[in-house]
């Protein structure tokens, strides 16, 4: 039984550790937050350096060739420190997305992506709710030309192209596009949200150049395929996420003393505590499951994919809830870090469609896992 | 068992009702752009009608009516949308305070601006390092002639940055335990060396603020009880903070997530159709519904002349998680539309989801109100104090 | 406002509380879990000979001419007394079908039932889940004559009569029959269930004479609302068991020591205290708005009935279940009396419908109020 | 990252699948009749080809395997359904305190027919008083001659009916703190004076014993550690609890509640087929998930030679509620089906529903397993003790 990081998945995410906690502070996210800016691109510069962005690519597409388990390693580190730089937009979705597609547009953007020259990102909403194939119809492609708008696309005003899911105007197949976002006719127009700490952008096209990822994906199948593979992903930053709030609320209740004593020994507290530590157990155990099917491609990716979202996103709720609920009066402060925390984790909630559509799906796969 | 005044009860809600029905309409609405001005000016409106602080003597600009008459005067007042606010703490918790403690003539110059709206009133009480531990607290005065100087700083002051005047409480003594070193007065807002700065909050908003204290001097005659008497007169103005704050606000409530589900789609459906919905749904119109009538039987309580108990804190409990789980849910089902701007500001359930934690924890958090119940209400024992009977100043502080 | 019950009607509360705490103690209970009796039938005749079968009948049918709202203070009290008798079936539900009922019907039945001459139920069940107009199709009544069976009669081998639900042959509809028990052709076989202190039967009815309770009342009409109304009563025989278990659980953790201190000091018993006061005091108000809207016949009612019964299926799942968490190790034991209070409160959260068919039914209410 | 064994490991767990397969069935399936016979029988066949207590020195009947191999087996022996709990007190818990404290002829007399299940142990430490409060046991020891004399009650101990041996921990000095003046024994459960009185549990069934003691002698050889050193020794023993008891049995698991679901109606559909339904199916499949990867993370730990954590605590916490929901969501979507006879019996959602309450406190409660995660794998404080340091006959008690 090995159903861990091996030494060297671990020694990576020491270094990853060390990285982000002297160049990506909280303080950066705050810098974020309270700026003008739409992310941190000197991390993001660094972030490069470093490779993280060619982590799973192969090295025939000028990247490292590691497996996925690395890059989950990053996701959660990432996850933790609440990085403002846009990389689960174009290494989880975007570089995803290409490196599954066709040979010509995997030869010409995954070396982009892979060594940082190109950020992607993914545009999947057009309606409230969650990424439902059936509510995407505004976009088409007609002739190889895009039309139509797309909404809250993460990383929309920072990233140099998009992977567009949009209607075959021939089929009426929803499919997967890769468009550049330099090109003529397409307007951004940066939107705010519950977490400012990352950037997001309604996007309009019109006549814009669009290449099919593979042609032969239609309908929902190259979508359905990308969604469950960058929610193990996600869920791996939520996770992070979930165990940095768990950990600040620790040091705060340890170091923050009532009628004589730290708040960390009364039992509202220690059991509160306790619970969230619980539920960070039980996501990081669903996300190694989630690891492992990723990393093998294995037939249970889609029932995994749906166990880790959901404990992530569940333990991620919790503990940024509870942290502000330990720290009390000063948890609802600006000043004080705890709120960076419980709007990433609603951001990441809802990103990919919520909770509740996740239980809603994973039901679905275990019923025709149990009826094949 | 019936929603009904009593013959006198009707009566007085009448006059009320007709009173505002011709009144309270003019102060209505937005008044953002000086909201204090708007509520003074409302203040006084009462005020010369003679509705202001109806529970109060006469001679003090009350009327000395029957606290169920002043409950059923603010209830038909919230039918209309007025500003109020400003007032809530120095009405309802300086001035008991005041009426049991200060001068006659003190009472005389202070209680009746207090009644017109005239001067607004603050609480200086909690601190950075207090929290929950209320009596923790270090703002330092010390007696120097007719005069106290005090150096320090208080915490979580609504509306410090418009009062004229506030309540206080210092420690005078730190080498006694925490609950004998006190000692309380009451001082102009504006005297030198005070410094107000507005906290932010999650929410972008600024409730509150943060009131630093250099050399500022008061005088003896303002002192409230005596030397070192402190805590006992704090437990006055505390005793009235539970009806001044009342339950957190409703402004996501079970109809918020009721129309929404109706008109947001699910599956191609309805949300509202889905069960799973409903039942979530449910649970919180049952919560709304016990917490009303909760009141309802508070109410009753004061039209018999009793006195309604603590039980009241399941209010605040009950309506604080409530608006947060309202809020994440309405969130969920939006999915980006609920976490997004929408018409240049974030979605009305984003913000109650950001303000929402606020009132889970201002004015007592949930672990606060739960020890209440437990301690008040059941009668369980009291958390075992290590700092009991320990002089102030060697109880283990921790950093924070 | 007068949202409490008034002086008349605390002192019956009074008489009814010291009536059972001295002849209806845990104690007789526990006699019937642990015995062959299927009810306490002193306890039952001194309940009938204090009048309180009567209590809400008018007095030109023998009754006492009282409201509804002195049934429900006998009813939270015989809630909190776990008293074994068949109270609910006869009062609440027998009577209250034989009080809407045609002239002949009711005179005919109702003196007998107030006077506690016989002793009534209702039979409602023929398969699983809640009790739903649509799925009761087995019984049916064709020319004065029931055929069919009925599953899970509460006191259904103590009754003298029953009200049945039955499809009238001709018309189809489900209508409110009554039957004499002692008639030829009925059968009964008593089972058990997880609260033995209640006896339940099946029933099976081979050519028994039957009288329609009003023929004017086509189908659910009349059954819906003699659930609506006997919900009112049961949410308060729920509120009480809820609070009997809360005062248990409470005197308990007072007197029971661990690491020099009572229990009753620990945080997380005091907070799991104070959380079953709440839910206590949430459906106490709310079965009060279930209690006026029963009293006044409001058109609120099937609303307030609602609320009533989930507040208090709540209240009940969560004292019961927590009563025995506190009290630990001896909670288990079939000794303490824990475990009477746990079964009844899951007992009484099925036999009208589980808490999620009411929510449901809530909803719809609401939904039909608003769309009015 | 992967669910395989390294080499070693799967050749052992080859070793052992086969030996099973060809052993085990005769031993499988209903053992009802006389359940501690085929218990002994199975143990003895394990015993008897090198299988039973794995991680033992040979010398004693083990052999010597790695932690990762006994598990290995363990988890290969669950697969059968084997009767296997009779042995689980004595090996797990009692037999590595005998190694540690008994004498070698103690160990060479015990050990070797603890292995091969010829005599059954059982642990007789609970008290009526104690509860979570473990050393605050009464049951007294006087020392006389060579003997010790007990008089007391021990409560909760699995097994005592069918006991050969028992260990035992005693206060034999009343008068000094609570944890100075324990003695712990081994002793022989047929002793003069010793009364075994089954407990019965709300489920009907009785999983454990009262012990009483009326003047029952042990040699003082049968001593364990020293006098007034019992609470180390017991140490030794609980240190080996949480192994040795595993997590709550999955009787009601997700696939329980798939199924019923699945084939139950509601509102004219199955009831699989409501969202509300699946959100909380799919919390279960969550939650079992968690728990079979937290194992595997365990199993891992073992693997890699190093210590599982009291993270496992996690198991039993979130498993034993998960049980009593699932059995309370299955009776409330069957309705009265689900709380009545079926088949001459109550419905096995029904049975669950009553077991679940032993199964949320036996082992230690919800409470405790917060306590030692908040504790132990946190590092927060432990909850004040007040009765530290104090002898232990002036510690109040209360009355129950």
């Amino acid at each position: 039984m090995n159903f861990e990081f091996s030494a060297e998945q671990n020694l990576l995410r020491e270094q990853a550790v060390g990285f982000l906690s002297d160049r990506a502070p909280l303080s950066v996210a705050r810098r974020i937050l309270d700026g003008d800016e739409t992310y941190a691109s000197e991390v993001w510069q660094e972030i490069i350096n470093l490779g993280w962005t060619a982590t799973a690519v192969p090295e025939s597409h000028g990247g490292f060739g590691f497996g996925h388990l690395e890059l989950c390693v990053v996701a959660e580190e990432l996850g933790r420190s609440l990085a403002p730089v846009p990389f689960s937009s174009s290494v989880y979705l975007a570089t995803e997305a290409i490196a599954s597609a066709a040979n010509d547009v995997r030869d010409d953007w995954l070396p982009k992506l892979a060594c940082g020259e190109v950020i992607g990102c993914v545009a999947l909403y057009e309606v409230s709710g969650a990424p439902d194939p059936d509510r995407m119809n505004d976009c088409t492609v007609s002739d190889g030309v895009l039309n139509g708008g797309k909404r809250w696309v993460t990383d929309g005003a920072i990233a140099d192209m998009s992977v567009v899911t949009a209607r075959d105007a021939d089929t009426g197949n929803l499919c997967l596009y890769v468009v550049d976002l330099s090109a003529e006719g397409v307007q951004r127009s940066t939107i705010d949200t519950i977490d400012p700490t990352r950037n997001h952008a309604d996007l309009q096209f019109d006549n814009v150049s669009a290449m099919p990822l593979a042609s032969e994906i239609g309908d929902s199948t190259g979508l359905r395929r990308l969604l469950d593979r960058s929610a193990v992903l996600f869920a791996f930053e939520q996770l992070g996420g979930a165990e940095a709030a768990l950990n600040m609320a620790r040091e705060y209740a340890l170091g923050r003393y009532a009628f004589g004593r730290p708040i960390a020994g009364y039992q509202a507290i220690k059991h509160k505590l306790a619970k969230m530590y619980v539920a960070v157990q039980l996501a990081r155990s669903n996300c190694y499951y989630g690891a492992w099917a990723l990393a093998t491609d294995a037939p249970e990716l889609p029932v995994a994919a749906a166990t880790a979202r959901v404990s992530a996103s569940q333990a991620y709720r919790e503990c940024s809830e509870e942290n502000i609920q330990i720290h009390g009066g000063m948890g609802f402060t600006w000043e004080f870090d705890c709120h960076l925390y419980y709007r990433r984790a609603k951001l990441l909630s809802v990103n990919l469609g919520g909770e509740y559509d996740w239980k809603h799906r994973l039901i679905s796969c275990i019923e025709a896992d149990q009826a094949a | 068992m019936d929603f009904n005044d009593t013959k006198e009860e009707a009566t007085f809600r009448e006059q009320a009702k007709s009173w505002l029905a011709e009144n309270a309409p003019a102060y209505q609405g937005d008044h953002t752009d000086d909201f204090l001005a708007a509520a003074k000016a409302w203040q006084k409106a009462k005020y010369d009608a003679g509705w202001a602080c109806l529970s109060w003597p006469k001679e003090w600009g009350g009327r000395d009516a029957t606290p169920a008459e002043a409950k059923i005067f603010a209830d038909e007042e919230t039918e209309y949308d007025l500003p109020v606010g400003p007032f809530l703490i120095g009405q309802g918790m300086a001035a008991p305070t005041m009426m049991a403690y200060a001068s006659e003539e003190q009472k005389a110059r202070f209680l009746p601006k207090l009644a017109s709206g005239e001067e607004v009133w603050c609480q200086l009480f909690s601190e950075p390092a207090g929290g929950s531990d209320l009596a923790a607290l270090r703002t330092r005065s010390v007696r120097d002639g007719d005069d106290w100087v005090i150096n320090g700083q208080k915490i979580w002051t609504s509306g410090a940055h418009y009062s004229d005047f506030g309540i206080l409480v210092t420690r005078s003594d730190p080498t006694v335990p925490k609950h004998m070193g006190l000692t309380y007065f009451f001082l102009d807002m504006r005297s030198p060396g005070l410094e107000v700065k507005p906290i932010k909050q999650i929410s972008g908003q600024s409730n509150f603020n943060e009131v630093y204290f250099t050399d500022v001097r008061i005088p003896d005659s303002q002192r409230l009880g005596a030397e070192g008497d402190g805590w006992r007169v704090a437990l006055t103005t505390l005793m009235n903070e539970r009806a001044a704050i009342g339950g957190a606000s409703g402004e996501m409530n079970f109809q918020t997530a009721f129309n929404l589900a109706s008109e947001t789609d699910l599956d191609g459906q309805p949300a509202i159709v889905d069960r799973g919905v409903r039942s979530q749904l449910a649970d919180w119109y049952c919560k709304e519904k016990g917490l009303e009538f909760t009141g309802a039987r508070s109410q009753t309580a004061l039209s018999r002349g009793e006195v309604p108990g603590p039980e009241n804190s399941i209010g605040k409990l009950v309506a604080a998680k409530k608006t947060q789980d309202i809020a994440s849910f309405c969130i969920e089902l939006l999915g980006m539309t609920g976490v997004a701007l929408d018409h240049e500001q974030l979605s009305a359930y984003a913000e109650a989801y950001l303000g929402a934690p606020g009132s889970r924890i201002a004015g007592g958090s949930d672990e606060i109100m739960l020890n209440i119940i437990a301690e008040r209400v059941l009668g369980l024992p009291q958390d075992i104090r290590v700092d009991k009977g320990v002089p102030f100043n060697e109880v283990p502080m921790g950093a924070k």
